[in-house]
């Protein structure tokens, strides 16, 4: 979707305001939701492009006025609502109104470690040759779905060149919607900066981006 | 609109219900935030002091990141697949995430505010030299950049030039070079 | 600027919530509000451009959650400092605290309608052929100029037919940073959809906008 | 962060100020209001009626906007440069102005509110069939829906076709079928 978090190009925002780190969680509750956002994956109702798609699909202006934990606790909030985990009268209530349906997984503490530390792989067997090869000259599609994608706004309908291939991946666009894996080849496409922003850009600067395939035509 | 009263009692009071729900252990809570509290971007410059000395290692590592990275203990969520990226007198590299916020945290931690905020990621990809005056950072402007936004799960870390003036130095004395921004490419390693 | 008010194409704003019409001011202060914008910009300090690029330019998520009179104030506020014509310090503390610079015209009360009623035309004498005729293809340039422009993004880089000529008129990229008026002429560019937003877009549909001929190319 | 509260404070606090300086007269805020409080769409009916009534003007208006409207009398800020589109049973019109809120104030009057909405700026270009299901329009598939972004100093106003059932009509009751949205493209005249 064409949402508030597809940031790229965007300008209006101010300097990037850096400050010494600090702990990485700033309050115990972002501590919580981060904890609450992994422990709630872990349980499998819901892919990570779920998530990302939950998160992009805010208002625009409530995404953009949110802190980024509380972006993630909206978004959790709307996932176990969507999977009949939780409902609205319980938020409002704060507690606990009746059994929930049962969690694909509940996370232990023993546990914590060794699936953290676990890949979980995105990567999917190749069940057909890739079409294009480094070096190959591609534009990436002029689409503007309303459900998920991962092809930024500003890349699309951009001319750029193959530069690495990735393996299979899974497809965003369909598994956030539970529409399946549909696993495709992904690419690291790199445009001019020239072709992206047009004449005025920096000559020296070009931007990659992780592409699936079918994100991609000729030229 | 925001509402920005209110969210850590929201938060805990979401809490409540799923501990009563038995969806999810405080416990377990607890241990998923010490480990993210924990891990951070030392393991990052393990990775680059490494690849400094080792020219086999560097050679894995531009080749296979996760599984050389590996080879250190680094992996698992939010680094399933990894790719290195690196800088020479003609290129600096920087990554981004336009869309979110991925970020490689096994390798480098989670990641710092200024990398989720708005300002960084719009601009990233139009004005990485204006973005990069912000860190206090000039580039040659020989030197080109390339720009990776990272829109799948592949999760990249910049491999910075390793200094002057360290010659024969000890893998764990050149990994205390490696800042964290210089493994992003909003920074470059400490010069001693 | 590539900034919050270029919102075309955006997604997540929700249905349009269309009410039963009420007066035209909702409250007294944006009847206030309404009412000074147009009479200090009678002053002559700024021109519409320079308004506009005020407004647009507050930072996004201010965009987003502010009300239109609310912004048109905000930005009245920046204008009226830019020029010197008040202080941070009186708005802090809400009443003069100096006279002000003279500005260029007190509008009087019986003035009013002859000025509001008086074309205050953007149309200025042509001093070159036009480039282009109707039905000529041209292409929108990909430009993401940080100033003002009325290019709107999702048109940048589509080619369009030439649709109409609406004469020479005053150039808002520079005319909005007081750097004259630069006119040029103006079109009618009309894209198909499938152009636009590619090809799920609707067939039946096309979007024209009017472009200056300095935002067109061949195509 | 946008600060709700207090906006009408400042906005009299803002007047004070203006008005100290010698900037504003009150009354002349008062007088602005009141015209814009009083001019509204009934302006771009009569033009509408005129049109369906008067085959010469329909000529004028559709080849010379601003002028044919000035013959009803009807002009001023920003209704400077005029063109009227016509809808026909090929063509539907609709009028957006996604950058901000362009509106031809002298024939139709302050826009509302729905017309300001980022809702309204950010689909009428992108989705104008889903948008028109908001208001309860739904065209015929094989009507086309030509946009018109009002990127410049240009103000639209579209003419409805006239509704069937009105052989004969004066001007003055055709301009009573002639509601507001019919001439944005959001709505369609009455039909007695």
């Amino acid at each position: 979707m064409n949402g508030a978090a597809d940031l790229g190009g965007m300008m209006g925002f101010g300097p990037v305001v850096v400050k010494p780190d600090g702990p990485p969680f700033q309050a115990e509750w972002e501590r919580r939701a981060h904890a609450m956002v992994i422990a709630l994956g872990a349980a499998g109702h819901w892919s990570i492009d779920a998530s990302r798609y939950a998160r992009e699909s805010l208002p625009p202006a409530e995404y953009l006025t949110s802190t980024y934990y509380e972006i993630w606790i909206k978004a959790l909030v709307k996932l176990l609502i969507a999977h009949g985990l939780v409902d609205a009268d319980e938020l409002a209530s704060r507690r606990s109104l009746r059994p929930g349906a049962k969690l694909g997984r509940v996370l232990r503490p023993d546990e914590v470690p060794a699936v953290l530390a676990a890949r979980r792989p995105y990567e999917r067997p190749a069940e057909a040759a890739a079409r294009y090869a480094v070096g190959d000259r591609v534009r990436a599609r002029n689409m503007h779905p309303t459900g998920h994608t991962r092809l930024p706004r500003y890349a699309r309908g951009k001319i750029g060149v193959i530069e690495r291939l990735h393996g299979v991946h899974v497809l965003p666009d369909s598994n956030a919607h539970g529409a399946g894996e549909h696993p495709g080849w992904l690419y690291s496409v790199r445009f001019a900066a020239t072709e992206l922003w047009g004449d005025d850009a920096d000559p020296t600067l070009s931007v990659s981006i992780d592409a699936w395939e079918s994100y991609l035509q000729a030229p | 609109m925001a509402d920005d009263t209110g969210t850590p009692q929201r938060v805990e009071a979401l809490e409540t219900i799923l501990v009563e729900k038995g969806y999810v252990e405080p416990a377990a809570l607890d241990a998923i935030a010490e480990i993210y509290e924990d891990v951070g971007p030392k393991n990052g410059a393990k990775v680059v002091a490494r690849c400094w000395v080792d020219a086999a290692y560097r050679e894995r590592l531009l080749t296979d990141a996760t599984s050389a990275i590996a080879e250190l203990g680094f992996g698992g969520r939010q680094g399933e697949h990894m790719v290195a990226v690196e800088n020479t007198p003609e290129v600096h590299h920087l990554i981004v995430c336009t869309l979110c916020s991925c970020y490689p945290w096994p390798v480098l931690g989670l990641p710092p505010a200024w990398y989720k905020s708005p300002a960084y990621r719009s601009r990233a990809v139009i004005d990485p030299r204006g973005l990069l005056a912000d860190f206090g950072v000039t580039l040659a402007e020989s030197q080109r950049i390339e720009v990776h936004d990272s829109t799948a799960e592949i999760r990249y870390l910049v491999v910075p030039m390793r200094p002057p003036g360290t010659e024969g130095w000890l893998e764990d004395k050149l990994a205390e070079l490696v800042a964290r921004d210089s493994m992003i490419g909003t920074g470059l390693p400490r010069v001693p």
